[in-house]
């Protein structure tokens, strides 16, 4: 089992939702999340003083699945997220090593 | 709900006489009774509104500055009227108002309707001395709580609860005495309507004072001395203040009059005019420096055209009011960049509202009194006594209150430990946050 | 606009009077007419500060309580007014004031100018009928929605709104009447000046009982038994609340003249005192309990010490309203305390505050009354009929409230479901947060 | 605080009177200046809860949307009252209550005192004519301030400032003059009291002009044209600013006396009683829609009965009041509805609100006149001559701001760009956040 | 070492913390999330729209252990978090290179 | 590949970002979450009952790299992040497996 990681700009969370449904995707967990990358955050101004805002609002998903479908479900992260502007975000793959389902007990795919 | 009439009962007598044949026999003594019930609605009224400034206050300090504070700061506002309202009713109204020296009051402590003969300051308002007690006092809490925006965000309560007892009794009736108390100052002819300098400079002086002994909150110089900004949490409800302190502005100005009188409705509109004037000065000036519509700012410059006018308000024209507005906006936005300059932290900018542009806007009565303002062919002589009010009030307020803050630093503390600072003094003065179901953020990010 | 004088169409005669040769003749009826229009200023004055203590009541209700409920009480300080006022206009208003029995008004329903004879109990104030209604109806609204804090977080939203009927048709006016409207009480002598016990302790005690047949929030009491804290969202505007409902207070108290009367100020000044002294003493005493500046028992403090001036703020000195003030400070602390002990869940504290402090506020005017006061030497008798109006009063407002609520309780049911409450009434009642665009915790953590 | 007084002046000479064996005898004037010292306090005390309404708007229409907006609708309510006032001192008053044709007034800019004869619209009230201009000048903040909310979110601040220059000068003193300055709509008997057409209505359709030439905000309505929710950001403070609104309106229509008048009780009851029943049918309409207590359904429901009074208030009944609010209360859901389904995207219900209920308010009048409406035996003349005055208006305040609007769009530009209607006005135009120390979400969750 | 992350119903952190208390794990690190699963949201209605709400409220658990005390955990949290109601959440456990502790620099299973 | 997960007091966010910027790492993705741990919460008082508050307030900062700046990052965030009092958090390392630029859809070490 892997878990996906895909951090990805906020207002992208109802298109790449959907697009992980269409993939009989049922399960995610969804963080707020703040980024520090490429995408630069800005200078502001509060009466009359400058300040530095480093980050930018972004959001994490996390996706636990079988193997076999680790590549759609990057693909379609990648299709539905995509904006090509810097900010964009990243996909992290990392090994699952178990999962169990709270109310059943059950382990494994199946708890998914 | 029980009657007790003044006006009434003397009109349920009017209305027995036609009895005995005297049908249309006025006594001569009704019509100054109702002009007496009339005058103390009014000043009621009044009151009530600058009364209400204290919520206003609470919100624009509040809502300027950290969420981790907020309790506090509304918890200071709340107690200094507390307080202040005890000690001026047992000492402070007495010391401003009460018969004594050209310097200070020495009788009419405790008031009571029966003294009315120790406040010969009081002889020209009708309204009886409870009555003007009420009016006073909720402008002593308004000079009072200038100081809680100021001090905001590191001072100690203990300490800042003392610091209002010190105002109350002794720091803002003592000049009040001078300028409204049949002191001094009110000898030179010197013009100070309805407080821009006797309260709001008071306030504003005795916060340079503060701030000065207190230092800057952590964070706000970097280490190359660069004032960084510190966000004020609540941008709304520091809006709603402004609103409310508007609002109540129409108590502080027109209600000066302690009566009833033909000019009420000038006032407000010179107070309304300067009010505009100004948060429109502001606001093109921070335009035109930052091209943005910098919140903070227009909404000081609001402030700052109020306080500015609060001297010359019934004495100036209505262009006048709009001409002393566009002066104080575009001053209290140069004064916040100069004391954020010479890292002096002013969180909400009380200096420069209330202590900066308070001072000059009493000046200013020199030039646009209309009978005799410079501008208006009265000559140098009304400035002159201007500047001499404006600078000893000044002096005083900032004098005093250094030395007094000094002591209270070495016997009680004025600061709270960095730890506490850092914490918030939500939790460290009061042990609970303002906003426990909220998650508060230690993070900015913008998109 | 148009203008329907009544003063000033009798100056308008008045000045077609020269013309006929009759210069400086006053009728007789120009005085009266000015002091009745000035009594209806003054009232309509009040009344409009009274009406924004719903505001008051809302905010310090919803942020005394949790993020999740805090639309639900908004929604039911506005509803219990939009309710209240057409309940009282349609009936209660007849029920308190009207002519009828010692016991009940029982005539002047749905009033009119044209009613002004159904209601002799109001014959002492010069106001036209729609002004005394407007005057009171306002009261009925405070009564009912000091009901809306105590029952806060479970009471179901339908079941509320019966409630507010029948506050403001049964509950309020019948033991209103018994004091205001010519019943039995007032022919005692039973002072209750603007309503510590007319309207306050008759919320406290309704509360009492919808407290007593809800139970307690989920959560607020452990396995143990011990009282948790359940910390309120928003102390910031729960302090908004305070200040605006003292600012009502002004209002509330000094309007209760109902007429321009040369005591206002004097009300308004021992309100203020009593205010202060309460919240100083509700300070210092948790202050000295826990080492903490304690927000929520301050503010309780200050409302305690209005709600305990109310009986008698006509009638005590300022420093009789200093020391009741003193008094009820410390006893709404220990109150709101000892109901946590004995595990009965009001969330903001509305059976202390206007309950115990309003029905105690009441007794003392028979100690500090400076007529016939104990204190100054009055005798015993004043305080014997202010104990039988408080206790029979009391007594009214509890002992029809729980029957009422537990017959409402098995009709309709009182109470949400245990997922519903989990969820929050804002959800569950409503369909929509109160702060969508906020991360709303579940977590508490500080530094 | 020196006293000017004018009814006090002459009482000081009566006092003096005595001493020439006059005693008792009026000269004639007291009563005259007394009356107009009263209603000038009268007016002052309107103009200032009207004002405060400024807080209200700016409340509701920033509860009702997104927090990344909230800074960028206080300032807009701010700026257009800064602004306001000051154009409607320079120009707009001239052309609302100057002399001049039956469409316009051509007299009378840069009020001052000295100019009372270029006000003969005005000569009907007592009060001097800057107490006139402060007490007019809020009632034309009111007008501009509706536009803030229907454009929220989406409209470039700048431009906004044009607009309320352009309202406060040309489109609400123009049709204001027809109706109140002297024109022609008050020559045929047209009744709008305090302003549900010549201030709600002319409000509510500029917005809706505005909103046609900005478009939707984004989001708004989906690919499939179905109006999608996008809750506002803060209910509680949606629901503070109805109580304000609802406050402030007790200085609306009661003030619009412009004198201290027998009536102005009753207009406070048709007041209370029409905000009463609209907010209650409005409740109870959409209960049986949607099962739910809908707020922000009621709260539109509170300002509609308010709006739709405004123009009857102090000619209809208590009971006709209740009826009209019971009317309008239904009448703004289904408005609210309708404009949703025909993608006019209104995020705070002002066109429905003012505009529909305003006009509809005007109409009613015709029907519950007392004197002349037609269900009090009035005939039909008056709804026809009702029916031509809010036609009239309705069609210059759309008209007239439709072009302007446009030609703004042209000009500069009415709308931020996606990106910056994106991150959220507060940022985009004013650098700042409004809450910074709150997480704000991006994702709605619940139970 | 291991890190087992565990969504659940936030009224259910009291309990699972106390569980893990039990078993002497007193470290953990709580994040609020929103999840999307079985259990699914709701519609609302705001001024007479109706809108989705796809998400709900949870809290996400992180505890890092050494191997031997996983079993154990996972079972106390099941047992702490069951509510046998759908929307009860899942438990994850993934492969822990390496733990160091900031003020004392130690690593491995004496940093935990 | 390596992600780093960082817990730290959240004044010494800014610290660290400093630290991690000198060696060139650019990106990273930051949590506020709440921490149970030694560093024991307080118990607080409202209206004269009192709570427990378990958790302390803290900062997760997310970084995947590459595996050759691993330990300078582990050692920079050290340093940066200590204050030799309790509660200075722990750093957690995980294998990485994947790793994907959304943008352009580069994968691995090109990705981070
Ligand atoms: N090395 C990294 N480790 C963890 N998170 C990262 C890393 N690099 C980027 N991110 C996250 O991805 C977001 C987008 O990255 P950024 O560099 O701004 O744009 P892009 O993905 O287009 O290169 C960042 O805001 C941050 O949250
Ligand atoms: N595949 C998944 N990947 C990540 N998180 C998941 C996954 N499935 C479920 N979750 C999380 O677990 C929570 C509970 O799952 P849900 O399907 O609602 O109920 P249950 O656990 O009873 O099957 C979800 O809200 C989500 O946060
Ligand atoms: N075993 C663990 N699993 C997950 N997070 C932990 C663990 N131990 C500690 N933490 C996190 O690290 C933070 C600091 O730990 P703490 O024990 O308070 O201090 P120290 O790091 O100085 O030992 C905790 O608040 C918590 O967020």
């Amino acid at each position: 089992m892997k878990k996906i990681e895909a951090i990805i700009k906020p207002y992208k969370l109802e298109a790449v939702k959907d697009a992980l449904e269409k993939l009989d995707i049922l399960g995610m967990t969804v963080t707020e999340v703040k980024g520090f990358g490429r995408q630069k955050g800005h200078s502001e101004l509060y009466r009359g003083a400058e300040y530095k805002i480093d980050f930018v609002p972004k959001i994490k998903i996390e996706i636990a699945l079988v193997d076999e479908d680790l590549d759609a479900a990057v693909e379609a992260i990648i299709a539905a997220a995509k904006t090509d502007k810097v900010g964009d975000g990243k996909i992290f793959v990392y090994s699952l090593e178990e999962c169990v389902k709270i109310r059943t007990g059950e382990r494994g795919a199946a708890a998914l | 709900m029980k009657k007790i009439a003044f006006a009434s009962l003397l009109t349920l007598g009017l209305f027995a006489l036609p009895a005995f044949g005297l049908e249309g026999k006025v006594s001569g003594q009704e019509i100054p009774a109702l002009q007496y019930a009339l005058d103390t609605v009014w000043v009621i009224f009044a009151a009530v509104l600058v009364f209400f400034m204290q919520a206003g206050f609470a919100m624009v300090e509040s809502g300027f500055t950290r969420a981790k504070n907020a309790s506090n700061i509304m918890m200071k506002n709340m107690m200094d009227f507390v307080i202040g309202s005890l000690s001026f009713y047992v000492i402070g109204f007495a010391v401003m108002f009460g018969n004594g020296t050209p310097f200070i009051g020495l009788e009419g402590f405790l008031p009571t309707a029966a003294q009315a003969d120790s406040y010969s300051s009081l002889a020209w308002t009708s309204v009886p001395v409870l009555t003007a007690y009420f009016f006073q006092v909720v402008f002593a809490a308004t000079a009072v709580t200038i100081l809680s925006g100021a001090a905001a965000e590191r001072i100690k309560f203990s300490t800042y609860l003392i610091i209002s007892v010190l105002v109350t009794t002794v720091i803002y009736p003592v000049s009040g005495h001078w300028a409204w108390g049949g002191g001094w100052l009110s000898g030179l002819g010197f013009v100070d309507f309805a407080g821009s300098s006797v309260v709001h400079s008071v306030g504003g002086w005795a916060s340079l004072a503060v701030v000065l002994v207190l230092g800057a909150r952590l964070g706000k110089f970097n280490a190359a001395g660069k004032a960084m900004a510190i966000p004020g949490h609540n941008i709304p409800m520091a809006t709603l203040g402004v609103f409310i302190l508007w609002f109540g502005w129409y108590g502080f100005n027109p209600g000066s009059t302690m009566a009833a009188t033909v000019n009420i409705g000038d006032i407000a509109v010179t107070t309304t005019l300067a009010g505009a004037a100004a948060a429109l000065s502001a606001f093109i000036f921070t335009f035109m420096l930052y091209k943005r519509a910098d919140v903070g700012m227009t909404l000081n410059g609001a402030l700052a055209g109020l306080v500015g006018i609060t001297a010359g308000c019934a004495n100036v024209s209505p262009l006048g009011a709009i001409v002393i507005g566009l002066i104080v906006g575009i001053l209290v936005v140069v004064s916040v960049l100069f004391f954020d300059k010479v890292k002096i932290d002013d969180p909400v900018g009380a200096i420069s509202v209330h202590g900066v542009c308070g001072s000059t806007g009493t000046l200013l009565v020199g030039l646009f009194d209309t009978q005799k303002g410079l501008l208006y062919g009265g000559g140098i002589d009304m400035l002159i006594t201007q500047a001499i009010g404006v600078f000893s009030i000044a002096l005083w307020a900032f004098g005093s209150s250094i030395v007094l803050f000094k002591i209270l630093d070495m016997v009680m503390g004025l600061r709270v430990t960095e730890e506490e600072e850092h914490v918030g003094l939500d939790y460290s003065e009061h042990g609970a946050a303002a906003y426990p179901d909220f998650n508060i953020s230690s993070v900015s990010a913008r998109n």
